[in-house]
């Protein structure tokens, strides 16, 4: 069982479903020769040819427009966005084309969209974005953003195999930070639709997803050594279609609630998430449902303001400590 | 003795052209009645005038050969002769349930992939980069099929129509892009679109060839699309052909055009495409008066019986809404509103105290 | 006084802004010699003449680009998007370059883009879009949505004299559908980021904005009628920033709260307003926050699907009923 | 004797470009060792061998006239030409709260529409209609100004490229679109970004002009960028000008160009657009060996005072974050959770019983 990065889980997700499906093919920019800026599809060129990697101009839009016309034809493009950043140039397509398609016209977009996504990184206001808010909104697009090594792996799989267009957000902090070992035969595949109990607590539950459910678990391990609070933590893993039962879940057994994401808070999906807590299980709230999101502000560069801006381990710490004396 | 026919077409296949281009004319004449009757629901379209633009070009595609082709609002010349029924525009236009999108969509917005027609959005230039994927899956999978996509003379100036030409272009795709260059996009004549001499030079900087053709000379259309679709099935890339007609209607039926200058229309009216097709063949002793009589009553006959077989169709039932945003789940949630009255609190104990602070209500 | 319409409002808002300050110039397809598909700039062109009033190619980011970087020069455009639905091309460049400019680079961009939204209209899925929810994420962007002839022109002002960014979503059902009688000599000015109660009630509120606010006033009125319950509505009319003192005040006086929007519920503006109630006036809550929006699906054009799919004012009366009966 | 000067250029005009073509390298060069001390925040982004198309396509500019441009990620030196000053580069990589955007945005994204630059944002492309937007407002309040923007060879395929170019043309703005075609977009080379023969071909389709010009010979820069400039100052709208050059550092300064061909580096480092100039300067005896040593210390003494005069300041205070948002308001909210410990649960009577339904409750 070699230890392996959430990076080396995707690209062996990648592979494992180029080898199996020949109908699979990728497209992006500088994906073949470089192997993608983050070199996620290093050596894919060499071992799949140029007909599937293949290099783009720099047109999201064509990329992804692209990738929906020959998935109508019965093929499995999986696009690179270079940043989940430059997702945005295509919102438009993504969302009328794409996520209608099905719908208004009986047309199959199996597409994945993946990019790096996610603050931490000095990146900036522009290579830092975490874009599922815009999306969520969309009928027709599945949402899933892996939090750990095994996911992120068993996610790209799924994403792949899916019938419908998912966007894959990957998080770059934990591109090469984070490490797991996986077992080699096994095939590891995760549902999509389905959240995950990443800590089991009974005090209070954080709901979160990508990586900020490692600051959520650093959080639980904090507050059972030093307030003795017992911390559920839930990793939605899918944030299209949320998974209610195991949100529902959760309240029931914890009765209160941080929502928790690294974007900001206005607009954001924590809000769908208390709706939704609201409308389902609103009697089995001892506490108001409280968000732990980022400031609402552009995401600046320099350490310290970005470190502002962003949620940190201490601010879920002490929103829970508030939570719990409520 | 008749002269030889161009474009190496025969005599069956000019009366065939005859017979899309007032198909064309007459299905969309039908429908201005069945607005008028309150029986269209939303706008329409007209492509009074462009029909052998649309009807020329797409005939050049190989049926065959499983080419595939996506039109604009005004080109349900192409889509007809794709082998679209005049009965699926019809239940389209009227929002019928058994329409191609189940009263999804309007208009010609509908595709049938089998046939070789893919719906446009209505977000323009969109079908660029689209109809460019359906062409590379052409290419990857070595099938020597041909891509068709039409922009006008106004999606051309969309980011959309840039990124999707160029990468058909550098990926040499098997894709051609008629451009219809019908002066107007809306109110806003070419000249205001862009500052090109002509559409064609676009070509230029997507380093593609481009060609012209009178857009109003069915003939003409079709042997530019044709060599373009050679070129393409010949794996040479991308052609940018610009077919130069005129939208005689306003830009849908309640459009009235105040921004055009006097006698434009009627000049073009003096080369409607559907006149010139029929002098040429009489002249040319191509087709006998009598044939293209048989042709013209033959698509009223036909029109007749598409419209009565539809007319009095319902409209979708409203549940049917639910169906089929994702492939799963198949079905989306019906609102918790609309599951009155048989919603109930869920399970909340009958007299639970209210969660409010009561005496600090000034309401209570 | 005389009684003019919702549309004519806003023609008139803009003519007066523009006879005022000669800064103030539009940009937008078919504006000019049509007057717009609309025809809200009707008569504008001869008037202001080709350099304050420019048809542009279809090109919804350069119309965007453009009023930006004239905005930084100190001129005030108003751009119109023809149906608001193409305000998605400009997504990227609203989100990315709009909003963020005084942030990061301390420019002004005192644009705004306006432009029919809404559905009820057959439009089909291209023609009927409330897109707030997309840009309502975004900090550096304000958003109004007037409901009324006197805030479609008070705002339309509000938004013109604004120094941040604006986007005007005008609900073309109210068009020419809504009319009210406007004193002719009073300069009317509706303030950016304050919502209005548009019924007074005690029994519960319905927050909610836009063609809505009519539906929730019939609603309101029948349920009056019917079951003497006591309706408050509160139009919010700015969505972003929103007015947090409007809702708490409902909320306090009803105890009970309907969140409704045309927008599809996933995702849409009406969890976050929910979120907040939570955050903010949890104890003053007497029953769940419910939400009242469009079904998840894109919006289908046949009046049967459409009807269903969108929220109807008995459907605001079947849910007010439930919750008053909490 | 000296031979006579092209491009109406002077001798201290000559040693100017010199000057701001070193001040470009050597600024680089300084960051480099920055950011091998850890001193630099983010990536670091190299011009080399690119200096002399920033710098001579810059100073085509009228500073007296307010010109202005927008600057790409390689175009550090046009920055200067238009008084950027090192140490607000410095500042920008280093991340300090002094710096232009207050530690906001990184490296060359900063802004003096005083002075005549307009920072980019990431997003390529969109910085076309934007200067399209500032050439707009030039020519709506009658001011004899002109903007210049730089594309890349990748930043051409976008779709806001198009819009906005098109915009601009189809407007006659006064803007100069200055395309850098240095070969590669990260590793992509220019044949796999479009078909075009050449980038300037793209001018035809706009119906505007497109020339060429050696983007690696200073004078050469400036006197193509000078005529687009004078053109769009009288008033005959945009010109495409593509400079021809090569990135020989990577994208970014962890990027080991992998994908870059034996030989093709050290092929255009025989072009080096310093030596180029200074060899020129030499051999036509326009500047003695003196006068540019004299600039090379200069530039090296203002980088010493610069690089000392910054690099111990500290990096913004936290909560400066919230300020500037809106005009309106100022700042935004700190969020709750930072509000800490003086937060208190709002208005709620401490005995108050949960509106859990307890009985039900399995945890209860
Ligand atoms: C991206 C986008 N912006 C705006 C519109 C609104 N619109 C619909 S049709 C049209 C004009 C289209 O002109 P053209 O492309 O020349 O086609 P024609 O109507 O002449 O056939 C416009 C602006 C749109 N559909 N899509
Ligand atoms: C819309 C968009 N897509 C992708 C990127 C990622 N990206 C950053 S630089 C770059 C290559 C740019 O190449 P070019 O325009 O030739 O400029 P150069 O780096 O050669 O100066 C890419 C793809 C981006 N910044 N913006
Ligand atoms: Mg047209
Ligand atoms: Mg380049």
């Amino acid at each position: 069982m070699p230890e392996i990065t959430y990076l080396e889980a995707i690209r062996q997700g990648l592979w494992e479903e180029m080898e199996r499906d020949p109908r699979v093919f990728l497209l992006g920019e500088d994906i073949g020769t470089l192997g993608g800026a983050f070199r996620v599809t290093e050596g894919f060129l060499g071992h799949f040819g140029a007909d599937r990697v293949i290099d783009t101009p720099v047109s999201e839009v064509a990329i992804v427009g692209a990738a929906a016309g020959a998935a109508h034809m019965g093929l499995r493009p999986v696009c690179e966005m270079q940043f989940i950043d430059f997702i945005s140039c295509a919102y438009s397509i993504l969302t009328n084309y794409v996520a209608t398609a099905r719908y208004r016209a009986g047309l199959s977009v199996p597409i994945v969209v993946r990019g790096p996504c996610g603050g931490y990184v000095r990146g900036g206001p522009f290579h830092s974005q975490n874009p599922e808010a815009a999306f969520v909104h969309t009928p027709g697009l599945k949402i899933v953003c892996p939090a750990t090594v095994r996911d992120a792996k068993g996610l790209i799989k799924a994403a792949i195999r899916d019938e419908d267009p998912v966007l894959f957000f990957e998080h770059k902090y934990l591109y090469r930070r984070l490490k797991d070992d996986l077992p080699a035969g096994e095939e590891i595949l995760t549902p999509i639709g389905r959240a995950r109990v990443a800590r089991e607590g009974t005090d209070l539950a954080i709901i979160t997803y990508g990586a900020m459910v490692w600051k959520a678990l650093e959080a639980a391990e904090q507050l059972r050594q030093t307030d003795r609070i017992e911390v559920e933590v839930i990793d939605l893993r899918t944030l299209a279609p949320l998974d209610d039962e195991a949100i529902v879940a959760a309240v029931r057994k914890t009765h209160r609630v941080l929502v928790a994401h690294e974007d900001t808070r206005t607009g954001g999906l924590a809000g769908e998430i208390t709706a939704r807590i609201s409308e389902l299980c609103f009697e089995w709230l001892d506490a108001p449902v409280k968000r732990v999101c980022a400031h609402d502000v552009p995401l600046p560069f320099a350490p310290t303001v970005e470190d502002f801006v962003l949620p940190q381990t201490e601010d879920l710490v002490a929103a829970a400590r508030w939570l719990v004396r409520y | 003795m008749p002269s030889a026919i161009p474009a190496g077409l025969t005599r069956a296949q000019l009366l065939e052209l005859h017979y899309f281009m007032r198909l064309t004319r007459s299905l969309e004449e039908r429908l201005v009645g069945l607005h008028r009757q309150g029986k269209v629901v939303g706008g329409l379209f007209r492509s009074l005038g462009q029909e052998a633009d649309a009807v020329g070009s797409a005939y050049a595609l190989s049926r065959e050969q499983g080419d595939i082709l996506s039109p604009l609002i005004r080109n349900l010349g192409s889509m007809l002769v794709q082998g679209a029924r005049p009965v699926e525009v019809l239940r389209q236009y009227m929002a019928k349930a058994q329409s191609p999108t189940c009263g999804r969509e309007l208009n010609i917005h509908f595709n049938d992939l089998e046939r070789g027609f893919l719906g446009q959005i209505s977000h323009l230039g969109d079908m660029v980069p689209v109809m460019a994927g359906i062409a590379l899956s052409f290419k990857l999978t070595r099938q020597p099929r041909v891509g068709l996509v039409y922009v006008g003379d106004g999606a051309m100036s969309t980011g959309a129509f840039h990124e999707g030409i160029n990468f058909a272009a550098v990926q040499r795709l098997p894709l051609v892009i008629v451009c219809e260059n019908n002066g107007y996009a809306y109110s806003t004549p070419t000249r205001a679109q862009t500052a090109a001499a002509q559409l064609m030079d676009k070509a230029v900087g997507y380093g593609i060839p481009g060609v012209q053709a009178d857009g109003n000379d069915v003939i003409a259309t079709h042997a530019a699309t044709k060599a373009a679709v050679e070129r393409a099935r010949a794996g040479e890339g991308p052609t940018l052909v610009e077919l130069i007609t005129y939208r005689r209607k306003g830009h849908a039926e309640h459009d009235s055009q105040p921004y055009v200058p006097a006698g434009e229309i009627e000049a073009w009216a003096g080369k409607d495409p559907l006149d010139l097709h029929r002098r040429r063949m009489l002249d040319e002793g191509w087709a006998t008066a009598a044939e293209i009589t048989a042709v013209d009553s033959r698509v009223e006959r036909e029109l007749d019986e598409a419209i009565a077989s539809c007319i009095d169709e319902p409209f979708p039932e409203p549940d049917s809404a639910l169906q089929g945003v994702y492939a799963n789940p198949p079905r989306a949630e019906r609102e918790w509103y609309r599951q009155m009255p048989t919603a109930q609190s869920p399970d909340r104990p009958i007299a639970q105290s209210p969660n409010r602070p009561i005496a600090q209500s000034p309401n209570a």
